[in-house]
C-alpha cells in the first residue's frame, strides 16, 4: 500500500454521469487482484477519501482505470479533474476477487449491477487472460446508464436487464435465468447482492461488498460487517471487499 | 539540535507527537508503515472490560472539515487487549496510554486496576466522554461531581496516572476539570467529539445508523483550543490537546494555548504517516519561532500570565 | 407550481429563506443588490435600548470552513433602528424580524416593547445567547429558569409573537428549550455561534481583541442539525433554523430534521446574494424530491414519528 | 461591484514571496480609483474572501493587477493559480484614494511600505496621467523584499529605505527627510501609518488602512476604526480603506 499523487492520463465520460479516469502512478506496482480498490482525497474540505475500485490494470506502462458515478461531493470534485491534473490516492486496498483457485474448465458467471460493474471487468479480463470464457449478466437503471457493454460482450456471453426495460430484458439481473454456474462474481448495491445471494447459493459465490469507509486500513472500524460466526468481526476495507457469500451476513 | 522532549506525570515522552484514541486502532496496521518507537506516546482505542461489538452500521460521515463517528466503542475486551494488543505494542520503544471505557463504575475501576498493571502501560486515559453509547460515559462526563467521583475510584485502582478524557459537551467546563484534577487525576485529555448528525441526501434521515455521532476534525479546532485556553487558565496539572490537528502549525496552537502534548486523530483517515511526518516536521517550525525546545512554546500565548494567576 | 409559502406566528412568508440576524444588518447594503421584498422575511442586527460601540478590533478570524467573530453588539441604539433603519425596511413588502438584544431584564423588555410596535415588524427574535459580550445575554440563554422567565416578560412587553434564540453551549438544550416553550414563546431560532478562539500564527495570542468569538459556518453545520433534531422531538414550537447554510441542499436538510424555516449567515460573507440564489433553486430541489410544497418537505426525517409521540 | 469569475491572464513572482496576478473581467469597468480593493475567494474550505487592493487597471482590455504577498493559507491557495484559471472575486470594493482634489502643481509625496506598496503605484500612475510628478519613499524589510522599484523610478523621484539597510536608507521611511509636501498617500503597516501621520501632520495626508474583514461591504462590522467624532463610527471596507489622516484614530 502505498499513497502518492498519480497523473490523470485521460478522462472519460462513460455515461452522462459516469466518469472514466487512468491514473498513473508506482502504486499500480503494487495491485494484486480485480476488485481492489483505491482510497481517494477529494479536496481540502473533505477529511475523508473515497473508496473507488480498481476497474482496470497494465502493470507494464503503470496505467489503471477507475469508473464512478458522480453521487455526492467528493464524486462530483474527482470528476472536475482533468488531464495532467494530480490526485492524491492510496492504495492499492482490499483482498479483491482471487480468481486463481478457479479451475480453467469451470462455469464462471459475472453479475454486476450499476456502479458495481467496473470492477468486475477487471475479473473478466482476468480470466480471458487464463483463457476461461466467462459469461456475464449486468443490470442498469436504464439504457442511459449501461456502460462497459461492448467491453463484456467482447470478453463473452452478456446478458443485460434494466428496470425500466428500455435495453435487454426489463427486471433484475435475478431476473435472467442461466444454468448454475460453478462460480459467481459479483458486485452491486446490497439488494441486488442479497438476492444473487438466495439465487445462486448452490455455487461459489464471491460478493464485493459496499460500506461507508474512514481509514480504509483496517484501524477505524467504521466499516464492519458480521460473518457467521460473530457479530462485527470482519472488516470490509482489509478482510473484504470481496467474501464468500456464505461466509457474510448481508444487511 | 531543538529539545522535543516532554515529561508528564508517567510519560517520558521523546516528543509531544501521539495518535489519539480510536484513530490508531491497537497499532498494528500502522506499525507496517512506520516504526512506532518514534512516536512520544500512543494512546489506545478505547477498552472495555468485555468484547463489544458497537454499533450499527454506518458508522462515519462526513461534514465540512469534519466528520462524525458513531463506533460504540467496539473492542476485543480488556483481556484480549492485553494479552494480544499490548504485548505486541511491547516490542516497541514506547509509552502506551490505555483508553479505558466502561458502562459503571466497577467496569471502570476494574479495566482500570488490570491494564494498569501491564509494564509497558505507562498511564490510563479516562473516556468518560464517548457520545457514542448510551452507557458510553458521557454521563460521567457532564456532570463534575460524577465525574470526580469516577475519576477518585479510578486513580485508587490505578496503578499509573489517571488522564481524564474531557467532554466539550458542556455548557461549563472548567468546574468539571477543576472537579477531576482536585479528584487525583494527573492529567487532562481534551477534546473528544462534539456530538453532530448529518442527513442522507435521498432520504432525509440521519446517515449514521445511531442516528447522531460525534463530530472531529479540523471543523472542531476553534472550539478545542477556546476550551483547552479556560481549562488551562483554571488548573495546573499537564493538558494532551487533540482536535483538528493536520499540520505542524496546529500542533504549535495546541502547545502556544498550553496544551502539554498533542494527539492526532481524524487526520490518520486521509494519511496514516501523519504523525511520524508531524515529528519530522516540528523541530523546524520550532526553530522559526526562535525556539530549541517543545517546552519554551508551551503557554506561549499566556506569557505566562496563566502561571502568574495560580 | 411549488408552494414555497410558510405560515408561522406573525409570520405569513413567501418562502422559508432569511438572512440571519448580523450577516444582513439592516439591510441597506444588500436592499442595493436585489428586491428584499423577495425574500421570506428579514432578522435585523441585535437592536439594545442604546447605541453600542462593540468590541475591540479584530472582530473575526478564520477557521476550517468557519469564522469566528466577536463584533459584540454594535448598534446604534432602539431609537435610531426604528427612525431610520425600520422606516427603511418598511419600504419592502417583507416581514421584519428584530433581534433583540440586552444586559438585563428590564433592557430587553424596554426594547421590545418599542419595536414590537412598529408595523412592519411581525415578530421579535430574543437574543439570550450571544457568546460575545459579558453582558450580552449568553448568561439569559444557558439556564432553563433564567431563560424563562427573560421570555415570560418580553412576551408579556411585546405586541408581535416572540421567538427565542437558543444557544448552542450548553449540555442539555432540551430542557432549556421546553421551559421557553412553556413560558409563552411563539417559536425558536437555532443555532447561535458555539464559542471558539484562533491563534495568530506569529504570536501566538488569540486573532480577535475578545479572545473567543463565535463560530459559524458550515462547521458547524452537523451540531446544529443534531439540536434541533433534540428539540424539534421535544417541543411542538415552530423552529428557525440557522448554521453553515451555503447550498440549498443545506435548506433541504434543514426542513427535513424538522425547521420551518432557515436563515443564512456566514454565506452572505462569501456571497451576498446568496438568499435570492437559494430561492430560486428551491422549487426545484423540492421538486426533484418528489414535493410540491415547502410544508410537505419540513420533518420528513422523523417520519412524522415526531408527531405521533406527541 | 460585481460578483465574477476574473481570468487570470498572466502571472509574476515579484519576489521570493509577493506575487503579481493580472485578472481580466468585467468589473474592471467599474474601477473608479486606486486604492479601492477587490474581495477574493480562496477555496471551498475558506469563508471567507481576502480583500486585496488594486495596484493597477487598464479599462480598455478589462484588466487589473493585484500585487499581494504569500502571508497565510489563502495567500498561498492565491499563489497556485496559474494563467487561464478563474478566480471568483467580488469589487471593486471601498473608496480609494481620491486624486481629483489635487490641484496640478501640488506636491505629491507617495509613502509606501511593504506589501501596502501596490495601490501606491496606481495612485502614482494616475498623477501622472495627470501631469503631475509625484515623489515617492517605499520602504522594506530589505533588498529581497523589495519590488516594483523601477516602476516607481519611471514615475518619479524615489527614496527607497530598508530596516536591515541592504538597499537605500537603512531605517524606515519616516527617516527619509524631504520638504512638507502639500499631499501625502500611504498605505502600510499600520505602526508606519501612525508615524507617517505625526510626521507629516501639516500636509493633507491620506492613509489607507488594513483590518480585518468579513463581508467587505458594510454589513458584517468587522473592520470598524473609529474618528475623531465617534468610536467604531467608520468602516474600512465602505467608508474607507483611505481616510484622511486627521480624520481617524489609528491603533
Ligand atoms: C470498496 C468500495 C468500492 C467502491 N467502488 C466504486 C466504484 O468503482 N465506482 C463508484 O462509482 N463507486 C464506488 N464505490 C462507492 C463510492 O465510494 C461512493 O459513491 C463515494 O464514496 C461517494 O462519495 P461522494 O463524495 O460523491 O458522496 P457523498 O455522499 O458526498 O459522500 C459523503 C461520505 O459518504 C461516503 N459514501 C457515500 N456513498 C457511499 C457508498 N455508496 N459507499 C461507500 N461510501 C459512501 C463517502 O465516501 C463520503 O465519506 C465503492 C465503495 C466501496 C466501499
Ligand atoms: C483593504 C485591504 C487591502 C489589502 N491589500 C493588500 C494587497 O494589495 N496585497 C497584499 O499582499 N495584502 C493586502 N492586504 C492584506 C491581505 O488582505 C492579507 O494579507 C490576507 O487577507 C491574508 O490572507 P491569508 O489567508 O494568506 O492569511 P491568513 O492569516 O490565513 O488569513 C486568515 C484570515 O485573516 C485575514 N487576515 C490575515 N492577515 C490580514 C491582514 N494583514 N489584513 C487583513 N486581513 C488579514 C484574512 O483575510 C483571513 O480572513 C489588504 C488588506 C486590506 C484590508
Ligand atoms: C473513528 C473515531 C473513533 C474514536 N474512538 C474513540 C475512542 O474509542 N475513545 C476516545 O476516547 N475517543 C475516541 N475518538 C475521539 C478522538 O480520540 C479525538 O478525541 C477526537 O476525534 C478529536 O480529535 P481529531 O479531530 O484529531 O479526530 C474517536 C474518534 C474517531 C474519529
Ligand atoms: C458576523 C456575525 C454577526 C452576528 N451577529 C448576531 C447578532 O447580532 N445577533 C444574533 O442573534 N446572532 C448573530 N450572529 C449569529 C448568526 O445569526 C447565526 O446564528 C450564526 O452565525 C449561525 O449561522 P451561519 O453559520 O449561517 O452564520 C452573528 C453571526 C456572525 C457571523
Ligand atoms: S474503513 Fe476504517 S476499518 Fe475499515
Ligand atoms: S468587512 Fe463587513 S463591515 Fe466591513
Amino acid at each position: 500500500m502505498r499513497k502518492e499523487w498519480m497523473k490523470v492520463v485521460q478522462k472519460l465520460w462513460r455515461t452522462e454521469n459516469i466518469v472514466e479516469l487512468t491514473l498513473e502512478g508506482e502504486l499500480v506496482e503494487e495491485v494484486e487482484r480485480p476488485g481492489q480498490f483505491l482510497h481517494v482525497a477529494t479536496g481540502e474540505k473533505h477529511v475523508l477519501r473515497r473508496p473507488i475500485s480498481i476497474a482496470s490494470y497494465d502493470k507494464n506502462n503503470c496505467q489503471l482505470t477507475i469508473i464512478f458515478r458522480v453521487e455526492g461531493k467528493g464524486t462530483k470534485w474527482l470528476s472536475l479533474l482533468s488531464k495532467g491534473d494530480l490526485v492524491d490516492v492510496m492504495g492499492p486496498l482490499g483482498n479483491g476477487f482471487d480468481i486463481s483457485r478457479v479451475p480453467l474448465h469451470a462455469e464462471v458467471l459475472v453479475i454486476g449491477g450499476g456502479i458495481g460493474v467496473p470492477p468486475l471487468y477487471g475479473v473478466a479480463s482476468e480470466f480471458k487472460k487464463r483463457n476461461l470464457v466467462t459469461k456475464h449478466i449486468l443490470g442498469f437503471s436504464s439504457k442511459q446508464d449501461a456502460f462497459l457493454l461492448n467491453e463484456f460482450q467482447k470478453l463473452g456471453e452478456t446478458f443485460l436487464t434494466t428496470v425500466d426495460g428500455s435495453l435487454g430484458q426489463k427486471g433484475f439481473v435475478t431476473d435472467v435465468t442461466l444454468p448454475t454456474p460453478d462460480y459467481v462474481f459479483s458486485c452491486g448495491p446490497s439488494v441486488m447482492l442479497r438476492a444473487v445471494k438466495e439465487k445462486y447459493s448452490n455455487s461459489v459465490t464471491y460478493l464485493s461488498l459496499e460500506d461507508r469507509m474512514g481509514c480504509g486500513i483496517g484501524i477505524c472500524y467504521a466499516c464492519v460487517c458480521s460473518s457467521n460466526h460473530a457479530a462485527h468481526d470482519k472488516k470490509v476495507c482489509v478482510d473484504g471487499p470481496v467474501f464468500l457469500a456464505n461466509e457474510v451476513v448481508l444487511t | 539540535m531543538i529539545n522535543l522532549a516532554v515529561q508528564l506525570p508517567g510519560l517520558s515522552l521523546k516528543n509531544p507527537i501521539m495518535p489519539a484514541s480510536g484513530c490508531f486502532s491497537f497499532g498494528r496496521e500502522i506499525g507496517e508503515l512506520y516504526d512506532l518507537s518514534k512516536l512520544g506516546a500512543v494512546i489506545t482505542k478505547a477498552t472495555t472490560q468485555h468484547p463489544r461489538i458497537g454499533n450499527a452500521t454506518p458508522r462515519v460521515a462526513e461534514s465540512s472539515s469534519g466528520m462524525l463517528n458513531a463506533i460504540g466503542l467496539q473492542n476485543p475486551g480488556v483481556e484480549q487487549v492485553v494479552s494480544e494488543e499490548l504485548k505486541r505494542l511491547a516490542s516497541y520503544d514506547v509509552p502506551v496510554i490505555v483508553n479505558v471505557a466502561g458502562s459503571s463504575l466497577e467496569e471502570y475501576v476494574e479495566v482500570a486496576s488490570v491494564v494498569s498493571k501491564i509494564s509497558n502501560v505507562h498511564a490510563i486515559e479516562l473516556n468518560i466522554s464517548c457520545p457514542n453509547v448510551k452507557d458510553g460515559g458521557i454521563i460521567f462526563g457532564t456532570d463534575a461531581l460524577v465525574a470526580a467521583e469516577l475519576t477518585k475510584a479510578v486513580v485508587a485502582a490505578s496503578s499509573v496516572p489517571v488522564y481524564v478524557k474531557l467532554s466539550p459537551n458542556v455548557t461549563s467546563i472548567v468546574p468539571i476539570a477543576k472537579a477531576i484534577e482536585e479528584a487525583g487525576a494527573s492529567g487532562l485529555t481534551m477534546i473528544n467529539t462534539l456530538l453532530g448528525m448529518e442527513l442522507d441526501r435521498k432520504t432525509g434521515k440521519p446517515i449514521l445508523a445511531n442516528r447522531t455521532g460525534g463530530l472531529s476534525g479540523p471543523a472542531i479546532k476553534p472550539i478545542a483550543i477556546r476550551l483547552i485556553d479556560e481549562v488551562r487558565r483554571n488548573t495546573s496539572i499537564p493538558i494532551i490537546a487533540m482536535g483538528g490537528v493536520e499540520t505542524v502549525q496546529d500542533v504549535i496552537d495546541y502547545l502556544s494555548i498550553g496544551a502539554n502534548a498533542v494527539a492526532v486523530g481524524t487526520a490518520h483517515f486521509k494519511n496514516p504517516w501523519i504523525c511520524s511526518e508531524l515529528i519530522d516536521q516540528l523541530p523546524e517550525a520550532l526553530a522559526s519561532l526562535g525556539y530549541s525546545s517543545v517546552e519554551q512554546c508551551i503557554g506561549r500565548s499566556h506569557d505566562h500570565e496563566y502561571l502568574l494567576s495560580r
